[in-house]
């Protein structure tokens, strides 16, 4: 769907990071956890192009998509001056989201803005009844967004963060292999850090349960066609963008 | 209502907006705003002889009003092309462009020659941008080189023949007068502008294969200047491309002498912009009292300044 | 505090950030935010040996991300520019570079010349993007002529000789080469590539001249490319221009190869540019804990991609 | 003198015609009638340059500068979007302005948004107790921005629109004319249209009295360093910028 949609919320949740809202039925009524949209919502060429960011809550029923994200260049700094009222070109939904999850429960693991397209994940396991456990981990406080909504929809949340202002200090990867002893879990879903996915796939493979996870990539088009924003996999270069972003972890090269 | 046809020497659009090769999906890579078959034509991402997986990630990096590409022609081969795509590229219903790039000069010619009698494919389109095996400069930038790529090419096919000429030389009239001389039938001008981006804080290149090329509306007024430029030299038929993302856009490469367009990274930014070009070329034409798309091909070279 | 001082061959300057010729007034032409001594060297519009109108207007046109000039090298001539400019030059107190622009290579030797024994001159730099007269291609995109351009200067003056390449080339290394045979002592590496804009409504070009030169952010990646080839083949110091804005931009090019850098359009947006630009790389240098500029020139091409 | 500054006001005169006012002391205390200044407000490099307007309004005590422009492109298109506190680039004042008028009266005479670097000349005029006769038209009555103060400040406004909307169809050139006749003028000012320029300058020989025109062309530096803005004298090529804005009419070569 490539559609004109309006901002309907825009909020610095804390310093440079912002939710955004936009009113769109359609995408909503589509999209499903894991999956993305293209945003554009400037004049002129520079930037060029469209930024990719993924589903932080699918609301279906108020036909609305929420993001989150940070401001990191060019491109989210003039996003994050949109206001209500603004309108933004969107195509999406986009790419092969999470899997859907099954009982009994599911590991989530992430860090910094992976989290985002966790929650929705988090969220629809919650409603289906399937057990979740939440591993979230930031540099600091700040950088876990919305943990009342993850610990809302999960069964147990472990924090960490770098400098220790929230959770102690640790690796949130060893508390999903402490979890993952005494927990049945059916299948774990990465994103955001190299070192959690590559630790969350060997523990995925001694527990002989599927694994995921969802990559950035530069992007172009956003639908396959421009062959821009591989990533590799054991088959060779895959499309971030249409054959995933989200990957079996064991398919990935890191 | 004008007559949107477009009569590129052997080959007859039923308007002049088609995708620039590797930028547009005919089937499922299609953002879905409207039907291929509506395009004028479709081009498919060049294809090459032996499967090639492309060039390593990152493949992409933005500049102020551009997109550099280092994607590398990765490729499925021809005869998976042939098996996979072409039933695809036949079902949209309109012209179908094949793209193609050799790593040698034979292998343009062994690529026409598979491509030849499949059925469905209306002009081969020769994109001579790629590195060649054993030498420093791509095919479109050797004049030796060119000629043998074009050659072995017309050798091989009674297609009509596009070649996609490079940029990056010192006269690009004079390049294609050598693909014509060698059997091409149309002129492309032009492919992406050779250019990089260094990251300051990493202290290297930030694409995989160190430099690309430069597409989108920075290099426009390059690429209007070099359709410009050949349409005063040479005769043959010119599709126009180089950052078209409006109907503005496209007038200005017809006014140039383009008898056609080809839209590239624009389709990415705004998956509609090629059917809104063509209903903006048909609407300016309209309101200007023109007949047809062919009345405004280089009109900006014969009309005196009045000032 | 790490060190800016450059060595450029035959001239060293106290920073590597100049004006890029044409663009920066270093008298009464100053938008007045700094004192031009502070520069590494300044850069005075190209002269011609006789009085000169220029180009009709429109001279200028902006373009997505750049500015198209068609300026056309007006000037007051050689002996105005050296009774008039000169004592405002030399009252800098910096390095004072004369960009010299001929009709014919036996004009460079005149200017060479006539500059030579004037006071206050530290180097020339030779324009070589002019149309010269009776010849289709500017000198800088023809090797024979280039040659003899270069060499009439050479063989007229033994002050630093500065050859400012066109990007409008098949290869500007191979070019590089010929303008150091020639005897040119530095690199500037490059001028404005040739683009043009049409007027959809007049259906006619929108500069006086039709065609100019694109200058500004656009070009940026183009001209980055262009240093890293140049410095990859050549051996020569370059001087790094086209499109930069930012330290960032400057510190891209520097990492790229250049060891000085010429900033034009950004003296338009941002007449504080030069002035933040060497204030950034020093800090850039100090942060990254560089000791001096020399450590990062080329560095981008030694640091082996990690992954 | 190059400074960010903020704006105080914005608001649409009429439909595609603004207000813009600006906060900057420094330059309201240097400027001049007829000069201008260089404005830039947006983020990124599309577009490019800076754009030039002419001061509409100089007000040393408040330390604010007005202007008053249309939109006619992508500039002047983002220019109408900044709100009171966006911070916007100014280098100004540039150019040569009108020579300050002398008694006993002066005519000034433009057409459509010719008319805005007139009225700071005008209320300058006033404030010397010199008199000012104001010959104003335009395609319609919404192009006569602040038609109000130019009668506050003049002796005899005279008014034509193309559409008759304000004032009886005509020429303002003839309405010059005949005042010219019964009154001693001591110099003409003609901005925004070229057959008034020509009128104007046909009678100030006739009478032979000074008359200045304001002109414009696509500037780059707006300093007089890069010669691109140039217009046709008799002496050959003149910098708009830098030997103008405001030319002696018979200079010009129209
Ligand atoms: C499928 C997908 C989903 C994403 N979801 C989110 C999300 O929910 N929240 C969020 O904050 N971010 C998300 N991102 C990353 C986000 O797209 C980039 O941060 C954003 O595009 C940067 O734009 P910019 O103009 O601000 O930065 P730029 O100025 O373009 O670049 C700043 C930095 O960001 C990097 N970057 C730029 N573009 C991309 C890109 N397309 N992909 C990855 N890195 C990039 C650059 O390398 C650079 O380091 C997602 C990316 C992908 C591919
Ligand atoms: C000294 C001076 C004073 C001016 N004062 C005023 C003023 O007080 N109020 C006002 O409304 N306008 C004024 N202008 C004109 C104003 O600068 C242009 O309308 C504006 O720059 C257009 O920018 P844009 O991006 O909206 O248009 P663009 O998209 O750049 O162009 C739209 C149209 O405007 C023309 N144009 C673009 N730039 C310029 C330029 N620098 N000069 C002239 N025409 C241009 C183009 O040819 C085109 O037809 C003045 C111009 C000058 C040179
Ligand atoms: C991501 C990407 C992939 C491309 N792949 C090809 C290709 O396979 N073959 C080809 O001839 N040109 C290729 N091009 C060049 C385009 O066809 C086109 O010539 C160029 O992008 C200029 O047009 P634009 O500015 O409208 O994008 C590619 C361009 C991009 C951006
Ligand atoms: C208005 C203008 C005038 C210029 N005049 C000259 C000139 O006289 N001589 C010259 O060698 N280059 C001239 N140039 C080219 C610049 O020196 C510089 O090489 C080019 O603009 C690229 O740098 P930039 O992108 O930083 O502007 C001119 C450029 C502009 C925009
Ligand atoms: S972004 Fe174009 S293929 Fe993925
Ligand atoms: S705008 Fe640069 S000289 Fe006038």
């Amino acid at each position: 769907m490539y559609l004109t949609a309006e901002v309907t919320l825009q909020e610095e949740v804390v310093e440079g990071i912002y939710r955004l809202c936009i009113f769109t039925p359609t995408i909503a009524s589509l999209a499903y956890p894991g999956q993305f949209a293209m945003i554009r919502g400037w004049e002129g060429y520079d930037p060029l192009l469209s930024r990719p960011l993924s589903f932080h809550r699918i609301d279906f029923q108020c036909g609305q998509v929420e993001f989150v994200y940070k401001v990191v260049g060019r491109g989210t700094a003039l996003m994050s001056k949109w206001r209500p009222g603004h309108r933004v070109a969107v195509l999406g939904p986009l790419g092969n989201g999470f899997p859907a999850p099954v009982a009994p429960a599911v590991a989530v693991i992430g860090r910094g803005m992976g989290t985002v397209p966790l929650l929705p994940l988090v969220e629809s396991a919650r409603r289906e009844g399937i057990g979740v456990f939440s591993f979230l981990s930031a540099s600091h406080a700040g950088g876990l967004v919305d943990l009342d909504r993850f610990m809302s929809c999960s069964d147990q949340v472990f924090v960490r963060t770098d400098d220790g202002s929230l959770g102690a200090p640790g690796v949130v990867s060893e508390d999903l292999e402490r979890v993952a002893k005494s927990t049945q879990l059916s299948a774990i879903y990465c994103c955001g850090s190299r070192r959690l996915a590559r630790a969350a796939r060997d523990l995925a493979i001694f527990l002989r349960i599927p694994a995921y996870v969802s990559l950035e990539a530069h992007m172009g088009c956003g639908v396959g066609a421009c062959k821009g924003c591989v990533c590799e996999t054991k088959d060779g270069y895959s499309k971030v963008c249409k054959d995933g972003p989200v990957f079996e972890l064991n398919e990935v090269v890191f | 209502m004008a007559c949107t046809e477009v009569v590129l020497g052997p080959l007859t659009l039923k308007n002049p907006v088609m995708p620039a090769s590797g930028t547009f999906g005919y089937g499922e890579e299609n953002a879905g705003a409207f039907d291929p078959g509506e395009l004028g034509a479709v081009v498919a991402k060049s294809v090459r002889l032996e499967p090639a997986p492309g060039n390593p990630p990152p493949r992409l990096v933005e500049t102020p009003a551009g997109l550099i590409n280092a994607v590398g022609i990765p490729s499925e081969g021809v005869d998976a092309f042939i098996r996979d795509q072409m039933p695809l590229l036949r079902q949209t219903g309109t012209v179908v462009i094949v793209s193609i790039a050799g790593s040698t000069a034979l292998q343009y010619g062994e690529l026409a020659a598979r491509l030849s009698d499949v059925p469905g494919i209306d002009a081969l389109e020769l994109n001579l941008s790629c590195p060649n095996i054993g030498h420093g400069l791509p095919f479109g930038q050797d004049p030796g080189l060119l000629a043998e790529a074009v050659s072995a090419a017309r050798g091989n096919t009674g297609l009509p023949i596009i070649a996609k000429m490079s940029p990056n030389v010192t006269d690009i009239a004079a390049m294609s007068k050598i693909a014509l001389d060698a059997g091409a039938d149309i002129l492309a001008i032009a492919n992406t502008v050779n250019a990089m981006v260094i990251d300051i804080w990493k202290r290297r290149p930030v694409l995989g294969n160190i430099a690309g090329g430069l597409s989108g509306p920075a290099i426009r007024p390059v690429a209007v200047r070099n359709v410009w430029r050949v349409y005063e030299q040479v005769k043959a038929p010119i599709i126009g491309s180089g950052g078209i993302v409006t109907w503005q856009d496209a007038v200005e490469f017809l006014l140039a002498g383009a008898r056609a367009v080809a839209v590239g990274v624009a389709n990415f930014i705004n998956p509609n912009a090629m059917k809104e070009i063509i209903q903006g070329i048909q609407g300016y034409l309209d309101s200007q009292g023109f007949e047809s798309v062919e009345d405004i091909v280089g009109l900006a070279h014969t009309i005196g300044r009045s000032q």
